[in-house]
């Protein structure tokens, strides 16, 4: 019965922020990904890509357009499937891309992590709560009240508390996204991964977003995230990764990487972004 | 509603006798849009006509129930072979071609052709004259080749009153059809500025049709028929749909 | 004229009887049974198998490629001689919605397709399966897309449903040329269904807009 | 069945031609004549000016909503009864066309409606006219959208054509009712006049790929 | 005949750089705009806006998402129609909305400056030097011959001769950002529009597009760009105006208003972009 749902209960601690992750912040490794490679066509996306992240870590993605951040993503959260690699979740799942996956483990994957997009994508045709009970409900299992009781806890926690029964189209692009952002928390992952997830925001309502963010980051959620926002790297990542043409070139303390980095490669990139005009 | 006790004795023995679509009934089609002999009093009455009170008059002798499958006549046949009806009441005229495919009753209707013109059409005084002409014929009756043989030219339409339009438009110069469909429109439409240039010397015979394997129905009701022109029934038919016994 | 006009009024109720005995139910019944079909159908055709989308393909390509009249015929008449002896009404019915499930078949697929492909991903990100995704995300959005092309393919349907009356269903043409041929007054007769076939179009047509009303709800206006 | 498949092969050729002789050019005359003409009331239908835009609604809203078999009769029978008399072949044309032009308009409007607003906007700003923009940025947008809708009006048109012969037009349908008619093999003749439509359809399809193509060589594959 | 046209004539100066302007910048007045309003619906969009260009001034507008910039720049254009006030060009045309405007009029007006869009806009179906010539050809009818030497030359200058037969889906957004100024360029505006011209690019493409239009202000354009790029507009602009709820809420030296703006609202916005953290 989905009241044994272990993350269900964990998350009905009476008076627990909602906010707060599911996962207990250890510091212990939570996901290793190793030797990842991807190809579409001949067109070598990923060349054997190395991650590890541990439990309560930022971990930030930056770099070029087409140099496979999304990819990435996409490949931890088993939106697309690798060529080649492993990914290991403490705890299970444990894929080996050089054999063919299984759907049930693929589906382990997914469960493992929840992702946010650049586009939002919520469902149009939901209003704000369904969107974020949806996933609860549907394949969790959990009773839609509870359900609901743990959305509304949510988005009175970033500030939609009255919002939750607009459409989204009713609603400004900070709000969309932090509406995707709650959505991808109801589902109590142990992983978040964000996509540029301010990159598509008028500047004014970037600010809205990140804070979200960050306040995830301080309350101890492990997540990879992909920006283009510095600012946002500098004071929440643990760790900083600048990929180009589908290698790692460079990773570090976000001090060391965008005060002395140790690649000609990645000096360049910071600069085009911070002095665009010399 | 057959009535004489020997003919409901019959139908017992009909209904499974004859290999009916359904036992005990006679399944009969016809256009329901071929006036005098087929068609809906006031147009969407009842259906009523020469064709369908012969029909009936035969079913009630055989002491069978009877029911009409109305359908287009390009769609008759195909019902017939599919063996949707046990039986065409809709002027089937007899030719050779035909009899090699079906079986068809005594003939209950005697008629010739006439051949249509605006009045005062003077150039077609003869089925000679058709040469060069064009006539307006339905494609699927059988005066449709009367038409073709004369050398007429045919175009074809869906049936007489298109081709009448045809011909008061002056679009055709003739339409070659039954006599009796001539009189009865001129009876009900009055005056329409047409006339009967020409009658076919030899008459055309139209008769019930059938499959080939329905030869013990189809005695059963040239019997009947027969009983029928005894006693008179289809001359009364004649009488009332055409002023005169048109069954021989 | 006079007795013209007195036809037409005599005419228009059994007309009009017709088509809600005839044309209508002939229509709805097959629309409803064809929207189901031309579903299967889509998503076999959207299928990474290519025997399934092949076959798919195949049927779409033969329903679209035929005239309605031979499919008809064919069912009615010829299904028969293979032992397969069906009424008028469910001869009908089928060939109509074996013909709505080829045309509607197209539009579900384009309307499914539509839908961006990051919906999908959204629906994948919460663990979704692809047919819950589906049904609970992708579908709802395609349907409203679907609607206006949907609500054409029905308008033709109502049309084509005068073709019945090759195989023995009485609806309203039928019932025009039964007219037609007792008065002979085929051209006003003609008119007058066109006529009543228009006015079911625009009744039709005010329901596609109540339609699309209700399933506008969430988007901007 | 011997003297089945004679017939079928002695029909054939007929058949064929019939397509080639009647069918096919009414159609391409027709689909040619109707395109021009929906373009016209696919603009008049998007005009700001309240009549122009109801006149076109109207003349669309009768084309689809009334049979086509009436349109046919009422210019061809009808229309002399206003005087108005034509021959077989520009009656059909004309028929075809009108009805053509009622069902591709709507289709064309879509296609123009879903070029960006931002491209008529390019194009005022370089100065041109509504005109000017319509033709020169618009409309070659428009037609790659349109070209699978059309394609279908075109297809749908090419069976429709069959309708032609209820007017004195000989084409492939009225070949196969003549054959038919004569040899009492309905089943057998209308299959192989649905063979030969599906041929012909499947040989325009080919043909949508091409244009297609050409017309995709501006967008990314 | 269209070689008598005079601003061909002038950009035909053997040696003349393309990307010169053919207005030449000697700071008299060239637009004036006075109580520009405009009302959609009941959604009054702007409310009284005055502005007044210079020959050779670049005019920046920066604001909040919806506060009327786009409405502004469209009006000038003539691609909106304000409900009232007044847009004088020296040397004409010069519009009152208070009465109906002549199509003649609007044309004029449209024919003095020229647009680049957020998202380019570029024509898909037209090679890049064909999306160029276009309007030089079919509307200003220069003969074709001299339109593409023309706009050849502008390739060359932006760094875009080898692309001039790629259809714009084959290029980076940068460039076709850099077409679509190619395109405004081409056309010899007196004043040149820039709506947002970088907000759609992926980071390290800004920076070569800001280059290209900071470089034809330093060629003496005169121009009002909408942008968030602040740094552009710190180096670039002669007045920067603050636009919020449809009002010029603040305008000054860039220097002023980035460093110690006098109203709240624009300190508020500034703090919201600049430090979107905290
Ligand atoms: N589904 C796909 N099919 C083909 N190529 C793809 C696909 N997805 C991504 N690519 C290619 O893979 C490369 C990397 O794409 P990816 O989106 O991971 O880069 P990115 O770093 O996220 O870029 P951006 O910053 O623009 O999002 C690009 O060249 C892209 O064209
Ligand atoms: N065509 C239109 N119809 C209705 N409302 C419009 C239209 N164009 C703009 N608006 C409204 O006018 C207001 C100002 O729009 P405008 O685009 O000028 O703002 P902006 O400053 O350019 O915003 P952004 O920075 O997002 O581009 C907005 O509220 C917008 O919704
Ligand atoms: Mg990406
Ligand atoms: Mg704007």
């Amino acid at each position: 019965m989905s009241h044994s749902d272990p993350a269900g209960e964990r998350a009905d601690v009476p008076g627990g922020d909602p906010l707060a992750p599911a996962d207990i912040p250890d510091d212990s490794v939570l996901l290793t990904a190793r030797g990842i490679r991807k190809s579409f066509g001949d067109n070598e996306v990923l060349r054997s890509i190395d991650l590890e992240v541990r439990r309560g870590e930022v971990v930030v993605l930056i770099g070029p357009s087409g140099s496979g951040k999304t990819t990435v993503l996409r490949s931890l959260n088993g939106l697309e499937t690798p060529d080649a690699g492993t990914i290991d979740f403490e705890g299970g799942p444990s894929l080996d891309f050089a054999a063919p996956i299984a759907k049930a483990t693929r589906f382990a994957l997914r469960d493992r992590s929840a992702m946010v997009f650049q586009q939002h994508n919520l469902f149009p045709h939901m209003t704000v709560i369904e969107n974020v009970i949806e996933g609860r409900v549907r394949v969790q299992r959990v009773p839609k009240k509870q359900a609901i009781a743990e959305a509304s806890a949510l988005l009175e926690r970033v500030g939609l508390a009255e919002k939750r029964d607009a459409y989204p189209f009713e609603l400004s692009g900070g709000q969309q996204q932090r509406v995707g952002i709650v959505r991808a928390l109801a589902l109590k992952p142990q992983l978040l991964l964000f996509d540029e997830p301010t990159s598509a925001l008028d500047p004014e309502l970037v600010g809205e977003v990140l804070q979200v963010i960050k306040e995830l980051a301080d309350e101890g959620w492990t997540m990879v995230v992909v920006t283009h926002e510095l600012s946002f790297a500098r004071q929440a990542a643990d760790e900083v990764l600048f990929m180009d043409g589908g290698v790692v070139v460079e990773r570090g303390a976000p001090a060391q990487i965008f005060t002395k980095p140790a690649e000609e490669r990645t000096r360049r990139f910071l600069d085009r972004i911070l002095r665009p005009l010399d | 509603s057959s009535g004489s006790p020997e003919a409901s004795a019959g139908s017992s023995a009909a209904g499974d006798d004859f290999g009916l679509v359904k036992a005990g009934t006679l399944t009969v089609a016809t256009e329901g849009t071929y006036r005098p002999f087929s068609f809906h009093d006031d147009g969407s009455g009842d259906l009523v006509g020469y064709d369908v009170e012969v029909a009936e008059a035969v079913a009630d002798k055989l002491g069978l129930e009877i029911e009409f499958q109305e359908t287009q006549w390009d769609a008759i046949f195909a019902g017939l072979d599919a063996g949707r009806f046990d039986v065409i009441a809709n002027q089937v005229s007899i030719n050779p071609e035909r009899e090699e495919q079906y079986l068809f009753s005594a003939p209950y209707t005697v008629s010739s052709g006439v051949i249509v013109v605006n009045e005062g059409d003077t150039s077609i005084s003869s089925f000679d004259d058709l040469a060069g002409k064009t006539t307006a014929q339905s494609l699927t009756s059988n005066w449709n080749e009367l038409a073709t043989e004369s050398g007429a030219n045919v175009e074809a339409v869906e049936g007489w009153a298109q081709a009448v339009a045809l011909l008061q438009q002056g679009r055709v110069d003739a339409t070659i059809n039954d006599e009796l469909t001539y009189l009865d429109f001129v009876n009900t439409n009055g005056p329409s500025g047409i006339e009967v240039a020409a009658t076919t010397s030899d008459s055309s015979l139209s008769a019930l049709a059938f499959t080939k394997d329905k030869t013990d129905l189809v005695a059963a009701i040239d019997t009947a028929l027969d009983e029928l022109r005894a006693e008179g029934v289809l001359a009364e038919l004649g009488e009332k749909y055409f002023g005169a016994d048109v069954s021989e | 004229m006079a007795e013209g006009w007195q036809l037409f009024l005599d005419s228009f109720w059994p007309l009009v009887l017709g088509g809600l005995t005839g044309t209508i139910p002939l229509a709805l019944a097959s629309f409803a049974i064809g929207l189901v079909l031309a579903l299967g159908v889509a998503l076999m055709r959207l299928s990474k198998n290519r025997v399934v989308s092949g076959i798919a393909r195949f049927y779409i390509s033969v329903i679209r490629g035929t005239p309605l009249l031979v499919q008809l015929f064919v069912i009615f008449y010829g299904m028969p001689s293979i032992g397969i002896v069906l009424d008028p009404w469910p001869s009908a019915i089928i060939a109509f919605s074996l013909n709505v499930g080829g045309y509607a078949a197209e539009v579900i697929r384009a309307a499914i397709l539509s839908v961006p492909k990051g919906q999908w991903e959204a629906g994948y990100t919460i663990g979704m399966s692809h047919g819950t995704a589906l049904r609970r995300i992708i579908l709802p959005q395609a349907a409203r897309v679907s609607v206006p092309p949907l609500s054409n393919t029905f308008i033709s349907l109502v049309k084509d449903t005068s073709l019945a009356s090759l195989i023995l269903v009485t609806e309203l043409f039928r019932v025009a040329e039964q007219i037609a041929a007792f008065s002979g007054e085929f051209m006003l007769i003609y008119l007058e269904a066109a006529l009543i076939y228009w006015l079911f179009c625009l009744v039709l047509s005010a329901g596609q807009g109540r339609i699309e009303q209700r399933l506008d709800r969430y988007v901007a206006q």
